[in-house]
């Protein structure tokens, strides 16, 4: 706890950190209590005002159903930002785990998981997403399984480097001199000196994880319609891109903006977290 | 005046991949058919049979029995003539369950194909079948030589071996066909085109942007939101033809809650047919009544639309046993675009109705593999048939072999079955309202609105008309006038 | 360096697409339908199915698909497409081709903005030129190429302006110019993106590099700003961004998956797209295996290139 | 005045801004530096010794908050020249050799193009000109082939040599003035010891001026003419070198002389002062004198009346007020060693440890391992109550013996604890044998309380200890290594460096162990901590009985602690003899050598200077010879590369030593210390 408060009177001094954190916040905040802000129906149609520009009563405009591009960002903030944050976990925990387990154990078993993760790492990630939905069925649960999926070989390989790295501190040796269980060196010794690392790329891929959830979405393979994610608003918003741009523009800068905070809190958190800026 | 090169560059958004007439499926290969190939018969746009290959066709009285009489001098690409034996052959290879032909169900009941002399074909029907000349015009019901289908069948994969009105010059999938004038074609005079060059452009905006750029003269299909566009821009104009090509909502009447009556009516009055039109086809469309028969085809009958009506939805719904509204999961593959908007629409509009329908899409081959012929509710896309038969006959009688709906109603097959049989056109007038009278009460489906056909040209581009089935084009006829496209 | 090295990384590059065939075939098993399916389409009867199926060989075990599939590799032959029935090979590798002439043109414009860009950011830490450059590279990184590329389409290809065509693809051997106008928004928008990406990258480095004490040795021994800069600095910092750019070739790849999607550019992404909607196994192996093995000797070559400019590194 | 000056810096004072508010860096800095004079400058880590050299060079890193006072070169205020006047001044009039030459270095350049820039840099001069110069500026500081030299890049060429193109850079232009910041400190004794040389001589040929900064008083009282004492950002004393060692005046530099071992100490049975002050307090009040609160004659009536500046005080300048206050000497600890006993604790025989991982597709290629032996067929015997320190250069070998007897390297040979056959690295043994690491920052989990790290120990060794009884345990831990017992819930970045060495020393001690390898762990503290820590084990040794591997590489410190000491030598243990001869030979060429490196801070000891050539060689395979030969200033002929070196028994059985010269000839040597 007092770590966190720490960390975060850090991060508020830097401007990034500062401004990653609030936008963070604020967006978190949208994610759970969107659904209540919003001041329509995001799924309701307006039969009168399709394709409205941005007004007082719709802010963003509306689709070509007529349905409030406000509302439904406001709601769909909930399955892009927390399925973001859901995928980036479940990437960056097993990642973590299989780096961990293969840097600590070493040898052959080291070598045969990291030439799979080489091998794995060498399918592009939005193809491996692709074939994991195609198989799974698209629904936004499944895309945040095949991003989880997607990750994991990377956060395995930075997660492993780090474990080389704190496995040769003395206090490793020392663990290991003083007869410690294998469990207790990767999760008591181990583990806690690396979540700095982990946890900075884990920011910065939650940003990564938003663009591609909305950009499976846009593929056809996140979420259904008519839901209101923000890569399925934009995947079906093409269709009528020359008529008006608000369906394209409203979702697109959110995305954008999202992942920007993202971003400006995993930097800003590097160097809060980096053992260097520490005083 | 035609243009010098008197060349047609047309765009089609799926990529023509098969090339075997037999086992072509999707329109930009009924398309290169088409003009590689001929067919006994070939369909007007008045929805008759026209000739090709056959000059004239007679039956017997009680249309149990048919003779083709056939061009003579009709010369294949590689040099043979074209006789009655590689008619019987193609037709009885067509029918072979072992080719996998796509169209084998689609010929009507046919029971024997012979020859009589080389330049007569007798086709015998198990049951009397009034619009066998219609349904030969089938896109895959094309004529390849014999030998051919004896020895390499497979070879027309890659070679095409035809007596259409133009040859294969080049093709690279994916890229583009290039084709080029037959000049033993069998019509005089015919075709007028030199060369025609189909791009595929998967994306709609592509192609629009191609051809409001001069880089392309034709869009065979154009997307519903991009045709005002067309349409407006200067040198273009955009072609619309009121078609049968529908969506529909397959319930399978076997299985709860769709075996209820009362449940599959609340559903058709949740349907607003007029703004279904406007948001799924921008417009572009015609208000189906639940039946797959609209003014498209001969023997529509006309009767008053289904209101927009969630009162009464709610009512039969509750009637059903479902007071509190049903929850429903709608299956939408994701080609083409429009089936999913159709699925929202739908449960935006009958939320009022008491239905609570979420929507799943699904890639097509999925879709295929577990939904088609197989799910309880999902959206289906039938392009036009050349008769109501026909279309009754695939979809919704008791041995239809794309019976979705499983809803096998004995007295609706009696009356498709006696019009089948009759050659009198006021009896069969009567007997296909009754059946259409009798599916709007009964709503195996839903079928909320009908697809216009949309296509573009440039102005320079004539002799086109426009097919309402959406599957036979006569590109021979068209020629490129002289106010050629100005090009950068 | 030497030739066991290179050996090595070409034993393990072998490895590498093995695993991947290997990875790609077991998903590919587990798609719901098959080719027969989509051969057949909204036609298909069981018969037919069954008799297509065994026509493909796609009834036969796993195992035996693999090894029949893998045995023909090692000869040089990557299978028919069961989407369209043309080979396989020359498909892929024209589609290849054009994803490639996207590629590298994007990487050769990268590398002449993204490195001069993130050198002036280190260089004026704190100062506007860096916020500016900073803000920018944060939009492009944050900008899904999706996003990216549909906004550019509505600007510079919507019918008002028509700056750029909107999709598809002219040869250049076909029309030198209509090619690089065809190829001008795909190639805006990887560039756009990676740029940021990338100058991002040489900036940190940059400016970690600036923190060395060789820099300030070198600006205590009086050499020039400029010297230090170019010369210690950025010299420097190429080495750990040479790792990074190869990486992004992968990154690249995954990008060049959407840019062709959006833009309808017949290119390996579109092809293995399409291969995946249709379950065309042939086709989505060697694509996988294509991009797998660019990936992997883009890595190579990274590694190469390290070696050969850090004298420290002994392989 | 001003204008004899090389440098004068008058009045200066920093201040930084940080996050935690502004901090007060140096203050009120008066210096001058003569022509041709080297000024030393010491005093303890974060002292502002670097802050200071980094101000002349008008190369601030922090962010300035306040910067008063001038700074001459020459006549010239460096403090008014603009970014690019100081660039034509850096390189050529004044330059810099920093602490670390590894790092100094551009790792992508080679070392003569490195010369050539800065050459470049100032004087326009033909390519060829330029080349030789570098040469020859080569050839100036030892560096032995210069052309070969000039090829190599950085990694290539020992730490040493590093250090010489360093050097050869900073004289290229023939500057006014140099700074050296720590120049030594990174290098081995017997390389350092080489540098030192180089650098005295150096001086005298070009008659440079020099600000010559080490916290190692002994490193400066070898090159400097005058010495000035630095404490908390202020200079306390400054006096000639001869002055500052025989008469210190301020209690700091009385203090800090006190805590230096010497040659003579064993002979004037001196002990060391123990005294781990806190540093001063750099932000907030300004105290008036800095020293105060660590300061045993302090007497805030005198003290505390005005700000104690530095002052010219007979024949030297000091900043105290009551210089003739005696201080008491008490807290100096005895330099009495108690006698071990004789019977043998640990005992290893032919112990051989390899290095060097295989990938499995090396293995498969059958590629050869490239494995060193880094140790290599050794026997050593440690009894009860003993202390054997092992010393030896860098990359010896003696952290690898050090893991390998705590089960961190696996090892060939016979292993013996209390006559127990050790096979496998049992409960017991691990119990029993306990280690403590160099580096007290990474040798304690940061994210663990102390109360965490003495726990688990507690639990793992000592079962007899309840649960509930642990906290009681870890009290007594505190205590026994002098820690407030209020830091059990700490964390270790919140301690001082000698702090975090107690907590390791308190891990280790709570197993109640029978053996205690320390691996060097005093070389990262100032003199005063290390005294403290050595103290400290001393004390535990005589509880406890605890018998200790000291290993280090100051060898000053040995006559303090331990009973016996090993050298070693490439791997193996060249020579074994007790503390109370090393005075005297005979010696290993190697040890006399060794011994020989050892900056004295007594000036009246005179130390006879042995200097070795070169740097220490890896051993992949097994050599045929003896492991010194190439370096050895001794060498016979041969002999000494074709066979092995027999060991060999000296009258007194606990002396040994590997060589193939003869006992009676190496007791000819004269000895490496005279005592005056
Ligand atoms: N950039 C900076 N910002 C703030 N404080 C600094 C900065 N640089 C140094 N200091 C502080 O100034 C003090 C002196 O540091 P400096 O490095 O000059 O000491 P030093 O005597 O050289 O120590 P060492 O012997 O460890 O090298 C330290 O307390 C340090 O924390
Ligand atoms: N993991 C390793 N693999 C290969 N060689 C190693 C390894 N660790 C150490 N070495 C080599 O073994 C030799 C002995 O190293 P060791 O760390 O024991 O020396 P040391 O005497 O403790 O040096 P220092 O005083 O620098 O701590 C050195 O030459 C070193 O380079
Ligand atoms: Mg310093
Ligand atoms: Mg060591």
């Amino acid at each position: 706890m007092l770590f966190l408060i720490k960390t975060l009177r850090a991060l508020m001094r830097s401007p990034q950190g500062a401004v990653g954190t609030v936008l963070v916040f604020l967006l978190l905040l949208i994610s759970v209590f969107g659904p209540l802000l919003a001041p329509q129906d995001p799924e309701s149609f307006n039969f009168g005002s399709r394709f409205a520009p941005p007004s007082a009563e719709f802010l963003f405009g509306t689709d070509w159903f007529g349905r409030d591009l406000f509302s439904r960002i406001l709601v769909g903030a909930r399955s892009t930002v927390l399925l973001a944050i859901l995928a980036t976990f479940i990437g960056t925990a097993s990642g973590a785990l299989i780096g961990i387990f293969s840097g600590f154990v070493g040898g052959w078993v080291d070598e045969l998981i990291m030439r799979t993760i080489d091998a794995i790492m060498a399918i592009p990630g939005l193809l491996l997403a692709l074939m994991i939905l195609t198989v799974l069925g698209s629904s936004s649960l499944n895309a945040v399984i095949a991003i989880g999926v997607a990750f994991a070989p990377g956060m395995a390989r930075i997660s492993r480097s780090t474990t080389l790295a704190v496995r040769e501190l003395d206090y490793v040796s020392a663990a290991r001199a003083r007869g410690e269980s294998k469990l207790w060196i990767i999760f008591a010794e181990i583990l806690p000196n690396m979540v700095a690392p982990v946890i900075v790329e884990a920011t910065i891929r939650v940003a990564f994880a938003i663009m591609t959830l909305a950009t499976l979405s846009f593929l056809g393979l996140g979420a259904q319609p008519p839901s209101p994610e923000w890569g399925l608003m934009i995947a079906d918003a093409r269709e009528h891109m020359f008529r008006s741009p608000w369906p394209i523009l409203a979702p697109g800068i959110s995305i954008a903006l999202v992942a920007i905070a993202f971003n400006l809190l995993g930097d800003g958190l590097r160097d809060v977290l980096n053992p260097h800026s520490q005083e | 005046a035609t243009r010098a090169d008197n060349t047609l560059r047309l765009s089609v958004n799926i990529t023509p991949g098969v090339l075997n007439p037999m086992l072509s499926r999707a329109a930009a290969e009924y398309m290169m058919s088409e003009m590689l190939y001929s067919g006994l018969t070939s369909l007007g746009t008045d929805m008759t049979a026209q000739p090709d290959l056959a000059t004239e066709w007679s039956s017997n009285d009680d249309v149990t029995q048919w003779r083709f009489t056939l061009r003579q001098g009709v010369k294949f690409s590689n040099g043979q003539e074209l006789t009655s034996k590689d008619v019987v052959a193609s037709l009885r290879k067509l029918l072979d369950p072992e080719t996998g032909a796509p169209g084998r169900r689609n010929l009507g009941p046919i029971k024997m194909v012979e020859a009589d002399g080389d330049y007569t074909v007798v086709v015998t029907t198990e049951t009397p079948f009034a619009d066998l000349p219609v349904a030969l015009t089938y896109p895959t019901a094309k004529v390849v030589p014999a030998d051919i289908i004896a020895t390499n069948f497979d070879s027309l994969a890659q070679v095409p071996v035809g007596s259409g009105p133009f040859r294969l010059q080049e093709f690279r999938v994916d890229e583009v066909a290039v084709l080029v004038k037959n000049p033993e074609y069998f019509v005089a005079g015919l075709p007028y085109l030199n060369q025609i060059e189909i791009k595929t452009f998967p994306d709609a905006a592509g192609s629009t942007a191609a051809l409001l750029a001069g880089e392309i003269d034709m869009i065979h299909d154009v997307q519903p939101t991009d045709f005002a566009r067309i349409d407006q821009a200067s040198g273009v104009s955009g072609l619309r033809t009121p078609s049968g090509r529908f969506l529909d909502v397959v319930m399978d009447t076997t299985v709860a809650p769709f075996d209820n009556i009362l449940v599959r009516q609340a559903l058709s009055y949740c349907v607003d047919r007029e703004a279904m039109i406007e948001l799924v086809a921008d417009g572009y469309g015609t208000p189906g009544n639940d039946t797959p028969i609209n003014a498209a085809y001969h023997y529509y009958a006309d009767a008053p639309h289904k209101s927009y009506d969630p009162k009464k939805a709610k009512t039969l719904l509750a009637e059903a046993g479902y007071p509190n509204g049903l929850d429903l999961e709608l299956i939408a593959s994701v080609k083409p675009g429009y089936r999913s908007t159709m699925a929202v629409v739908l449960r935006e509009m009958a939320k009022a109705g008491g239905f609570n329908i979420s929507v799943k899409t699904m890639d097509h081959s999925s879709y295929l593999d577990q939904v088609w012929k197989k799910g309880k509710f999902y959206v289906g896309f039938y392009n036009m048939m050349p008769t109501e038969g026909m279309s009754f006959n695939l979809l919704f009688t008791s041995g239809a072999s794309w019976n979705e709906t499983k809803w096998n109603n004995t007295t609706f097959d009696e009356y498709v079955r006696l019009a089948d049989e009759t050659t009198d056109s006021e009896k069969r007038k009567e007997l296909y309202a009754n059946a259409q009278s009798l599916m709007q009460k009964e709503v195996p489906a839903l079928i909320p609105c009908f697809f216009d056909i949309l296509g573009a040209k440039a102005d320079y581009v004539n002799g086109y008309e426009q097919h309402p089935r959406g599957a036979s084009f006569a590109f021979h006829k068209i020629w490129v006038g002289s106010n050629p496209p100005t090009k950068s | 360096m030497t030739v066991s090295y290179v050996i090595k990384r070409l034993i393990y590059l072998v490895f590498t697409a093995l695993l991947v065939s290997l990875i790609v075939f077991s998903v590919t098993q587990l798609l719901p339908a098959n080719a027969a399916t989509m051969i057949l389409g909204e036609y298909a009867t069981d018969e037919a199915l069954a008799i297509l199926n065994s026509k493909l060989g796609l009834d036969d075990p796993a195992v035996v698909q693999y090894f029949r599939w893998l045995g023909n590799v090692v000869q040089g032959d990557f299978g028919i497409s069961l989407r369209t029935s043309q080979p396989v090979g020359p498909t892929i590798l024209n589609a290849f081709g054009r994803s490639a002439i996207l590629a590298i043109t994007s990487l050769v414009l990268v590398c002449i903005i993204a490195i001069p860009l993130g050198v002036l950011a280190a260089s004026r830490r704190g100062k506007p030129t860096d916020l500016a450059v900073s803000l920018v590279s944060y939009i492009g990184v944050s900008m899904p190429e999706f996003v990216l590329a549909t906004l550019l389409l509505v600007w510079l290809a919507s019918p008002s302006i028509g700056l750029f065509p909107a999709s598809g693809y002219v040869p250049f051997s076909e029309d030198f110019w209509g090619a690089l106008h065809h190829i001008a928004l795909p190639v805006l928008t990887l560039t756009i993106v990676l740029t940021a990406h990338i100058s991002r990258m040489i900036r940190s480095e940059m400016a970690d590099t600036l923190e060395m004490d060789f820099i300030r040795a070198g600006r205590l021994r009086g050499l020039s700003r400029r010297r230090v800069l170019f010369r210690h600095a950025l010299r420097n910092s190429m080495l750990p961004a040479i790792t990074v750019i190869a990486l992004d070739v992968g990154y690249l790849i995954g990008g060049v998956i959407v840019v062709e999607e959006v833009f309808a550019f017949p290119g390996i992404g579109r092809q293995l797209i399409l291969a995946i909607q249709n379950r065309d196994l042939p086709m989505i192996q060697a694509g996988a295996l294509i991009m797998a093995a660019s990936y992997a000797v883009a890595n190579l070559l990274a590694d190469l290139a390290y070696g050969a400019l850090d004298k420290r590194i002994k392989y | 005045m001003t204008q004899t000056m090389v440098l004068d810096i008058k009045d200066y004072s920093l201040t930084y801004q940080t996050q935690s508010g502004p901090i007060r860096i140096l203050e009120n800095i008066n210096l001058q530096i003569a022509k041709g004079e080297v000024l030393g400058l010491v005093g303890e880590s974060g002292s502002a010794k670097s802050s200071l050299a980094y101000s002349v060079m008008r190369d601030l890193p922090g962010q300035v908050e306040l910067e008063t006072g001038s700074m001459w070169l020459k006549g010239e205020d460096l403090m008014t020249m603009t970014e690019e006047e100081l660039m034509h001044r850096r390189g050529k009039q004044i330059s810099m050799v920093f602490q670390n030459a590894a790092t100094a270095l551009d790792p992508t350049q080679s070392l003569g193009d490195h010369v050539v820039e800065t050459l470049q840099a100032h004087q326009a001069a033909s390519k060829e000109d330029t080349l030789k110069r570098v040469y020859e500026l080569f050839e100036l500081v030892g560096l032995p082939d210069p052309i070969l030299m000039a090829n190599k890049y950085p990694h290539e060429v020992s730490g040493g040599e590093k250090q010489r193109v360093v050097l050869a850079m900073a004289i290229s232009s023939n500057p006014d003035l140099i700074l050296f910041d720590e120049p030594t400190s990174a290098l081995d004794a017997t390389t350092a010891v080489n540098m030192l040389d180089l650098f005295a001589e150096m001086q005298k040929k070009i008659g440079v001026a020099g600000l010559f900064i080490s916290h190692d008083l002994g490193v400066v009282a070898e090159v400097a003419d005058r010495v000035a004492v630095i404490y908390g950002g202020r200079i306390v004393e400054v006096a000639t070198v001869d002055d500052l060692f025989a008469n210190p005046k301020h209690p700091y530099t009385q203090s800090l002389l006190a805590s230096l071992p010497r040659p003579s100490d064993i002979r004037n049975k001196r002990g060391l002062k123990v005294d781990e002050g806190t540093p001063p307090p750099r932000r907030g009040e300004v105290p008036s004198c800095n020293f105060s609160h660590r300061c045993s004659k302090h007497d805030p009536a005198i003290c505390d009346q005005s700000r104690v500046f530095l002052e010219v005080q007979g024949d030297r300048k000091l900043a105290c007020v009551r210089p003739d206050v005696a201080v008491d000497e008490t807290q100096a600890s005895s330099s009495d060693i108690l006698p071990a006993t004789t019977d043998v604790v640990l005992e290893v025989k032919n112990l051989t440890v390899k290095l060097g991982r295989t990938s499995l597709l090396d293995e498969l290629l059958n590629k050869e391992a490239t494995q060193v032996h880094a140790v290599n067929n050794i026997d050593l015997k440690i009894h009860r109550g003993e202390t054997v320190s092992l010393v030896g250069e860098s990359g010896c070998g003696k952290s690898s013996l050090a893991r390998a007897l705590v089960g961190l390297n696996s090892f060939e040979g016979e292993l013996r604890l209390n006559g127990r056959d050790i096979k496998a690295l049992d409960e017991a043994y691990r119990a029993d044998v306990q280690i403590i690491f160099q580096n007290p920052d990474s040798s304690l989990n940061p994210r663990h309380t102390l109360e965490t790290i003495l726990s688990r120990a507690i639990k793992l060794y000592r079962p007899d200890i309840a649960t509930d009884e642990r906290s009681e345990a870890i009290q007594k831990l505190f205590e026994q290594v002098r820690l407030p017992a209020h830091y059990r819930n700490r964390y270790p970045h919140q301690l001082s460096g000698g702090e975090k060495q107690r907590v390791a020393i308190a891990r280790a001690i709570a197993a109640d162990p029978k053996v205690i390898i320390c691996d060097e762990i005093t070389s990262g503290l100032d003199a005063a901590v290390q005294a403290a820590i050595v103290a400290l084990l001393r004390k535990i040794q005589q509880d406890t009985g605890v018998a200790l591997l000291f290993i280090t590489h100051d060898l000053a410190i040995l006559r303090h602690i331990a009973h016996r000491t090993a050298v070693m030598y490439l791997g193996e243990i060249i020579e074994t003899r007790s503390i109370s001869g090393l005075d005297h030979a005979p010696y290993h060429p190697y040890t006399e050598a060794l011994l020989s490196s050892a900056s004295s801070p007594d000036p009246k000891t005179e130390t006879r200077q042995v200097r070795l050539k070169g740097s220490l060689p890896v051993r992949t395979s097994l050599l045929t010879g003896c492991g010194f030969e190439s370096r050895c200033p001794r060498r016979i002929g041969d002999i000494c590369h074709e066979q092995p070196a027999p060991m060999k028994e000296v009258v007194e059985s606990s002396h040994v030593l590997k060589c193939h010269h003869e006992i009676v000839d190496l007791e000819h040597i004269e000895p490496v210390w005279k005592f005056t």
